[in-house]
């Protein structure tokens, strides 16, 4: 069981998060624009790098706020956890 | 089915495998992915088409993927028709597979009991088991007296958190020993000439407009007349490289497996609300599964609360499993699509077929997928099994939601 | 009494106390501080049981968690499975047998207790051998918090099976000083009988704690039996010591056949001499101290057989003792059925083994090496190296958070294992800025005697006749040299694949002793280096973990949260019957004496549609949502307007996913510009308030809204029917409740005795009806005022079924039941809860899709069975008329499925809802539902069957 | 006027919380107004306007006035105040933060607290919570929004001996983290019932 470092509240165990997926994926500024095949890749598509990954977590058990990450998949270890108005972090 | 004596009851297996060969460097079709659906893929290459120059490409050693970490759970009473006919069409297959294998894979039709715990739960399960009725797959509703009578051990009492308010139950499902299915499937593809090339990892890919030419591999690049993507959980590692997006998420799922007991529980259970699925292999021992873990993951590994919920609710459904032994835990990855359905047809390349996104039901589909894929291979066309199953339908909107459904996964 | 195989004196079991135990039915004795081993030995039993496959007798061949041999049920106190005779401690009362492969489970629950404790160290230390204990005390020193746990019952580790002396006195004096100075220390936590299972990211170990089974019947009924400890640690120290390795030959498995440092630990710790008449076969040093320890205590040791053509410095030492010393030579088989009669022994040089002669013993002591116990390291993802003059595997670097010391890394002399777990703590303290006591003193060894190298020797060639078959790598699997050569001939190479096609490694002790020698045997016959074939992976759990020890106290009302409203013990004293909604307990109805639930259920409506009926509605989602951009986030995220409602308004509406398909569904209240009370279902509460916050904090943060939960700050009764009015009026005098000064979709704030009541004119069953809501304080007061004003309309108290049928009747759908995740407001009827005018809202989009546009989308309907009389089963599917009754063969095509079904008071009828395929264009048409083996003709209809024209709603 | 009659979620478990021995005492506290405050920067002017300085430092809590201003997340607090009614809480700290951009909610009944305290208090906590509560770390002052069992819980520490804990639990559980609590202080009773 990891502990995860809530960027408020510090490290807590992991099941007090919810898991959010890939980071920055912003909500189309204008859906009817788009293709039904833009639209279905702002749905459904979402990258599953191995590595590391920006996503986003949720300290759901504690002060319910949504942050980033940057997270190794393939080890699981956060290399930093970062607020949501942070910049974004460069990814591999 | 072989008599339950204990521990002696497992087959040896024979004398000989598979060959261990050199990558040529070059071969009409190129699966990538040495577990369960490569391995059967290239059977039924070879068996159904005389399709032999190929080559399965392992980056470690075969079949020990998800193929090595599955719970062994084989049914077909999936909720939608375009579900429950490729994972049917499975089971058809898997009811003769020790004959067409010459192999004693262990195929035991014990049943499955899926438990329903809510009067959603109840609901549901009648959809499912009249749905699969109508599709001409065995499956009924039991009550709970019913139920004890199918599994003794089950908890039917009413005061329980969630009591048992019945179940579906499909007789034809049960489980096979996994490591001889894949084994059975090698050792056939291997006789038929096909090459099983282990420790040979996929690196790249080589291209030619919207054709793919060869692979790069850790042993050499080898040109390929059809890549046929059969990676389970480390799809998106391959699909990256092809630059084509595929909506799969990869996820730890965990599972464990207790010492060897006396016969107790004598079919499959499994319960969605109580995060349980269990059934007792053929030396003894329960094997389970828990639920995936939450986060993306490739390490082979999860977290252990996930464990500990997986044993609370064994024991509560289970009271007689409280003394039986954690002996050892493991992770698979599984690939899980928006709609818990898999993803499998045509690519961008022309000349490329993806197989992927089976979640929890890999081992299941194994022979289905495996026949089905090698006939869109030979065809070049998706067998019709596989048609609904397309990347297309996450733009069109005609997704296949198993678990909007609420089909019990595994 | 004393046992015949018990030494007159010595060894740390308690010889003044007996304890009576039975073992395979036969009653014997043996002391506290005894293993059932220890007892069994003690009693001259060697066979434990009988193998798995082969049914060959099976002894004790360790002393503890490696061994491979004495697996045992246990019956009494409480039917165990598959324990290792090794680890059970010896408690009066206490009834086992040997397992022949299978354990048994009891028939009846385990009601003993199981917990787990969270606890949070700087350092953690796994081991209380000489490494260990030097770690502990030094971080105990510095003043950090420490815990320190020992699978054994006491500490001492390998000191607890020798004859080791530390600062000129006996060893385990220093032991017992550290143990007291441990215990003295205010941060130090010391469990004994407490084994570290698992070894999990950011210093999380597991260890299980064995509590009470030691004590017997003494042991108290309200302290739980074993406790998982979670421990979190900032540094761990992994001191698990070694676990000898044998080396394989015919006939191996013979009982008798024991690792050498076993029988020193048999003889020491728990006085017992394993045998009479001894041959020791060792490829290095250690065996030699069995052998000189075994002979001083009276055992005839026949011979030390040194696989090593230049033997040992040793050999003088045994020679003096009388211990004859065959160097260049191997054990090659063994005699004996149900124990070892006679070692066969043979010239060994280059790997050629000679003319082999038997020399009797009754105990055949093995020595291959050690194999430093890695398993926590490598659970953590360490990697392994192989060390080639250890022949075993070893840390092969270093982890952030995680050192090895002492055995466990290779060091096996006393005075480097001391000092080694001092200097790995020190490095762990210095890691965490702690510095070091002045005062931290090692006790003083003496000085190690130089062992000759070790020879690496898996496995004697077999010259017995039986080609490896009777040469058992994994006594528990029945896996042989023979059986590993067959999977390299049937053309394996990895580890993996040999390991699955023997089983090696895969039973109760999950390789401890066969894993190294598996991949030794493995690399030795594909000729390839060990490290090249490396381990097969090391799992948690390290040694067996009962199930209910996992389940901890997360069971029976424990198991799941129960939630309940202000109101559950009035539902309880009205005889309500319960329905699991999620985690909450919901009256479903209240059945009066004599009454089913249909009688009740047909009896609660017909009072709410002729009378008044009140539900317990507390469990629906609350959630307030306040500030300027309230609106303007409502708008996004439901599917209707939600900024033109007016303040004092009540409006429905439905919310989707991106992907178009509705998620929920509810009334919302706007209580000022910049406020809303937004009511979810109850299943929804969670998941629509995460929702809410997903969106404003990650996508929408300049949004000026707060969300907050207010589901438990507001219970809610609905109080329904035509004298639905009256009851209101009378209990709350201070609102005008007329139709016209209070309508349908409005609320009013009034107070009772000065409390805040908010009432409000919603229905979810097309009757007249208000809404109460109140601070859940004062529920039962405001309940039962409701209760007493409406006794002269006979009110009645309704449960979720009579809400549910009432709600069908007019084709009120409800989430979660009639939809299952791919349903859209308009598949539902509810385009006019789409807004047309909003530019964009959260699904919006996907509705253009192409499987939108589909005719054939499925659609809820009304269902009329013609027969008036079949309550179809909700879930039933719906196909096609067929004209013969008969139904076609399979497959067979579905037009939907029935998602709610009811039999009506007010239509006098069976009627349901469902999802049909084009099914509004299917009004008037007659279809089949298939029901228990017969076709049921039923009328598609639209889905609102009772007052189409809502003339009811205001009474 | 005539009070209302008020009823606690609780009363039921109030006979076994007092059979609990002196190093594990267990009981309901009383009622009191609670308004969830969400502010996005606290300045000199809420401080003013609320009569309290918020708590800016995770995982803490302050006294307020009588009652309490618990830190939940950077722009919310819980408030406490047992001198006032729920509705005038919410109307005094509405009003005082709304000019801010803030808002605030009445929550008095959405949570129940519950007052732990004796020697044990923590070794009965530490078998469900799994964040540090060694007096060091989790000295008075300190606040932590976690689970405790399966129930969401806000904890605070009352003294800096580790043993006097507040425990505010959502009011629908509150049955289960007492059957909880109960069963985790089961080992400290001399005399078990159960």
């Amino acid at each position: 069981m990891q502990l995860i470092a809530c960027p408020w509240c510090g490290p807590r165990e992991e099941v007090e998060f919810s898991y959010g997926g890939q980071a920055h994926v912003p909500y189309p500024d204008s859906p009817a624009e788009l293709s039904d095949e833009q639209w279905a890749h702002y749905v459904f598509h979402r990258d599953n790098t191995r590595g590391r990954f920006a996503e986003r977590w949720n300290h759901s058990a504690g002060c319910r706020r949504w942050f980033n990450a940057i997270r190794d998949t393939a080890t699981y270890r956060f290399e930093r956890v970062y607020r949501l108005d942070d910049p974004k972090s460069v990814t591999p | 089915m072989s008599p339950r004596t204990p521990g002696a009851d497992l087959p040896e297996h024979p004398d000989s495998l598979w060959r261990d060969p050199e990558p040529r460097r070059s071969y009409d079709v190129v699966i990538v992915g040495g577990g369960g659906h490569g391995l059967a893929t290239a059977h039924y290459l070879a068996k159904d088409h005389g399709i032999t120059n190929v080559a399965v490409l392992e980056k470690g050693w075969l079949a020990g993927g998800n193929m090595a970490r599955n719970t062994t759970i084989i049914r077909s009473n999936y909720l939608w028709d375009e579900s429950s006919a490729i994972y049917e069409h499975a089971l058809k297959l898997w009811e003769g597979l020790e004959e067409d294998l010459d192999y004693p894979i262990l195929f035991s039709q014990r049943g499955v009991l899926n438990l329903a715990h809510t009067l959603q739960d109840v609901r549901d399960s009648v959809r499912r088991v009249e749905a699969n009725k109508l599709n001409g797959v065995d499956a009924e509703w039991l009550e709970p007296d019913e139920v004890r009578k199918v599994c003794p051990v089950v908890n039917t009492s009413t005061d329980i958190r969630y009591p048992v308010l019945g179940a579906t139950y499909q007789p034809r499902a049960g489980i096979a020993k996994h490591d001889y299915v894949a084994w059975g499937f090698a050792r056939r593809a291997s006789d038929a000439g096909i090459d099983l090339v282990q420790d040979c990892e996929v690196t790249g890919f080589t291209t030619d407009g919207d054709r793919v030419t060869g692979v790069r591999t850790s042993r050499g690049d080898i040109a390929a007349g059809t890549v046929v993507l059969c990676a389970a959980g480390s799809t998106s590692v391959l699909t990256d490289m092809l630059g084509i997006r595929v909506p799969i998420q990869s996820h730890p799922l965990q599972a464990l497996v207790s010492e060897l007991l006396e016969p107790v529980h004598p079919t499959v259970v499994m319960s969605n609300a109580v995060h349980v699925y269990v059934s007792q292999a053929h030396k003894g021992e329960l094997v389970m599964g828990a639920g995936v873990d939450s986060y993306n993951g490739y390490g082979q590994r999860g977290a252990f609360h996930v464990i500990e919920r997986q044993m609370a609710a064994a024991v509560e459904l289970f009271p007689v499993f409280a003394r039986a032994h954690l002996l050892r835990t493991w992770a698979g990855i599984v690939d899980t699509s928006p709609d818990a359905s898999p993803i499998v047809g045509r690519t961008p390349y022309a000349n490329v077929w993806l197989n992927c996104g089976w979640g929890t039901g890999g081992f299941k589909a194994t022979p289905g997928i495996g026949s089905a894929l090698a006939h869109t291979i030979a065809s070049g066309e998706p067998h019709p099994l596989v048609a609904p199953f397309g990347l297309d339908r996450f733009t069109t909107g005609a997704l296949v939601d198993e678990h909007g459904a609420a089909a019990v996964a595994h | 009494m004393t046992s015949s195989s018990r030494t007159p004196e010595g060894g740390r079991v308690d010889r003044a106390t007996t304890v009576e135990f039975t073992f395979d039915g036969q009653t014997l004795t043996g002391h506290p501080g005894d293993t059932l081993a220890s007892a069994l030995l003690a009693n001259g039993r060697h066979q434990v049981a009988t193998s798995i496959k082969l049914g060959r007798p099976r002894g004790i061949a360790a002393a503890w968690a490696e061994d491979p041999g004495g697996l045992v049920q246990i019956e009494e106190p409480f039917p165990e499975p598959m324990l290792l005779a090794t680890t059970v401690e010896l408690a009066d009362g206490l009834a086992a047998s040997g397992l022949p492969g299978q354990g048994r489970l009891a028939d009846v629950p385990d009601s003993a207790r199981y917990d787990a404790v969270h606890h949070h160290v700087d350092v953690l230390v796994v081991g209380a051998g000489p490494a260990g204990l030097a770690a502990a005390l030094t971080a105990a020193r510095s003043g950090a918090r420490v815990a320190l746990v020992d699978e054994q019952s006491e500490a001492g580790g390998s000191l607890l099976g020798g004859t080791d002396r530390l600062d000129d006195a006996p060893a385990l004096q220093w032991v017992a000083a550290a143990v007291a100075e441990l215990a003295a220390a205010p941060e130090v936590l010391h469990l004994q009988r407490t084994t570290a299972f698992g070894s999990y990211d950011d210093g999380f170990v597991l260890a299980l704690e064995r509590r009470t089974d030691h004590l017997g019947a003494a042991a108290p009924k309200h302290v739980s039996r074993q406790r998982v400890w979670r421990l979190r640690a900032r540094s761990i120290v992994v001191a698990t010591g070694a676990h000898e390795r044998p080396v394989v030959f015919a006939d191996n498995d013979r009982p008798g056949t024991m690792l050498a440092g076993a029988a020193r630990t048999f003889l020491h710790r728990y006085g017992v001499l394993p045998g009479r008449e001894a041959v020791v076969f060792t490829t290095n040093d250690s065996a030699y101290d069995a052998a000189l320890d075994l002979s001083r205590a009276g055992v005839r040791v026949q011979a030390v057989v040194d696989a090593r053509p230049e033997g040992s410095p040793r050999r003088a030492e045994c020679e003096r003792a009388g211990i004859r010393v065959l160097s260049g030579a191997v054990v090659t088989g063994t005699r004996g059925v149900e124990r070892v009669t006679h070692a066969l022994v043979a010239p060994f040089a280059d790997g050629e083994v000679g003319a082999s002669s038997a020399i009797a013993c009754d105990l055949l002591l093995v020595s291959g090496g050690w194999n430093p116990a890695v398993h926590l390291f490598s659970q953590s993802r360490g990697r392994l190296r192989y060390d080639e003059g250890l022949g075993a595997f070893v840390p092969g670097e270093e982890l952030d958070g995680l050192a090895v010391a002492g055995s466990a890394a290779g060091l096996f002399d006393l005075a480097g294992c001391l000092a080694d777990g001092q200097r790995v703590a020190r490095a762990a303290l210095a890691a965490l800025g702690v510095a070091p006591a002045a005062d931290d003193r090692l006790p003083t060894a003496p000085e190690p005697v130089v062992p000759a190298a070790p020879l690496v020797l898996w496995r004697v060639p077999d010259t017995s006749g039986a080609e490896g078959t009777t040469s058992f790598v994994d006594l528990q699997r029945d896996a042989t040299v023979a059986d590993v050569a067959r999977a390299i001939g049937a053309g394996l190479r990895s580890i993996e694949h040999v390991k699955r096609y023997t089983t090696i490694g895969t039973a109760h002790d999950q390789g401890k002793t066969s894993g190294v020698l598996t991949s030794g045997i493995v690399a030795e016959l594909l000729g390839v280096p060990v490290q090249d074939t490396g381990t097969t992976t090391f799992r948690p759990p390290y040694t067996p973990v009962a199930f209910a020890a996992l389940a901890g106290r997360d069971r029976g009302r424990l198991f799941d949260p129960e939630r309940v409203t202000a109101l559950h013990d009035w539902h309880v004293a009205a005889g309500a019957v319960f329905e699991d909604v999620g985690q909450w307990k919901r009256p479903r109805h209240y059945p009066r004496p004599g009454e089913d639930m249909e009688a009740a259920v047909l009896r609660e409506c017909a009072a709410v549609r002729t009378g008044v009926g009140i539900l317990d509605g507390s469990t629906l989602g609350k959630i307030d949502v306040q500030g300027p951009d309230a609106a303007v986030l409502l708008d996004r995220l439901y599917t209707n307007l939600m900024s033109s409602l007016k303040v004092g308004s009540v409006r429905y509406g439905v919310m989707c996913g991106v992907d178009g398909m509705v998620i929920d569904d509810g009334t919302v209240l706007r209580l000022a510009e910049d406020r809303f009370l937004v009511l979810t279902t109850t299943g929804g509460a969670a998941k629509v308030l995460d929702w809410m916050e997903e969106w404003v904090q990650t996508e929408w943060p300049d949004l000026r809204v707060h969300c907050t939960s207010v589901t438990e700050q507001w219970v809610t009764f609905p109080v329904v029917g035509p004298r639905s009015r009256d009851v209101v009026g009378a209990v709350f005098p201070g609102v005008d409740v007329s139709a016209e000064a209070f309508p349908f979709m409005t609320w009013r704030d009034t107070t009772l005795e000065g409390v805040p009541v908010r009432l409000a004119r919603i229905s979810f069953s097309g009757e007249l009806a208000f809404e109460v809501y109140v601070n859940p304080w004062y529920a039962v007061a405001v309940w039962e005022r409701l209760l007493e004003a409406g006794r002269p309309y006979g009110i009645t108290p309704y449960g979720t079924e009579t809400m549910h049928v009432l709600r069908a009747e007019k084709g009120y759908p409800i989430i979660g039941q009639d939809t299952d995740g791919t349903v859209t407001p308009h598949d539902l009827g509810m385009a006019w809860a789409v807004s047309k005018k909003k530019p964009d809202f959260i699904g919006k989009r996907s509705f253009s899709r192409q499987a939108n546009q589909d005719p054939l989308r499925k659609q809820l309907v009304g269902l009329l069975p013609v027969d008036r009389q079949t309550v179809l089963p909700e879930g039933s599917q719906i196909v096609e008329f067929a004209a013969d009754g008969e139904l076609p063969p399979p497959p067979v095509p579905m037009l939907g499925h029935v998602t709610s079904s009811y039999r009506s008071a007010e239509l006098a009828r069976p009627f349901a809802l469902a999802l049909v395929k084009g099914g509004r264009e299917r009004i008037g048409e007659t279809v089949h539902v298939p029901v228990h083996g017969t076709l049921v003709p039923v009328e598609v209809t639209g889905s609102v069957l009772v007052d189409p024209e809502g003339a009811r709603r205001d009474g | 006027m005539a009070e209302l009659l008020r009823t606690h979620p609780l009363e039921a478990w109030t006979a076994a919380f007092e059979r609990l021995p002196d190093t594990v005492r267990i009981a309901a506290e009383p009622y009191v107004a609670m308004v969830d405050v969400r502010l996005g920067t606290v300045g000199p002017g809420a401080s003013t306007a609320l009569g309290v300085d918020l708590p800016t430092a995770p995982n803490t809590w302050v006294p307020a006035g009588a009652g309490r201003a618990v830190w939940l997340g950077p722009d919310e607090w819980l408030l406490t105040s047992p001198t006032e009614a729920p509705e005038e809480l919410e109307g005094r700290v509405r009003a005082a933060v709304v000019g801010l951009g803030g808002s605030a909610t009445d929550v008095s009944a959405q949570r129940i607290g519950l007052r732990l305290a004796g020697a044990r208090v923590r070794d009965v906590l530490a078998r469900g919570c799994s964040i540090d509560l060694h007096p060091r770390v989790f000295g008075r002052g300190s606040s932590a929004q976690t689970t405790l069992g399966q129930a969401g819980v806000v904890l605070l520490a009352l003294s800096d001996a580790g043993d006097d804990v507040a425990v505010l639990v959502r009011s629908s559980f509150a049955g289960y983290l007492a059957d909880w609590l109960l069963d985790a202080a089961l080992e400290f009773t001399t005399t078990p019932d159960r």
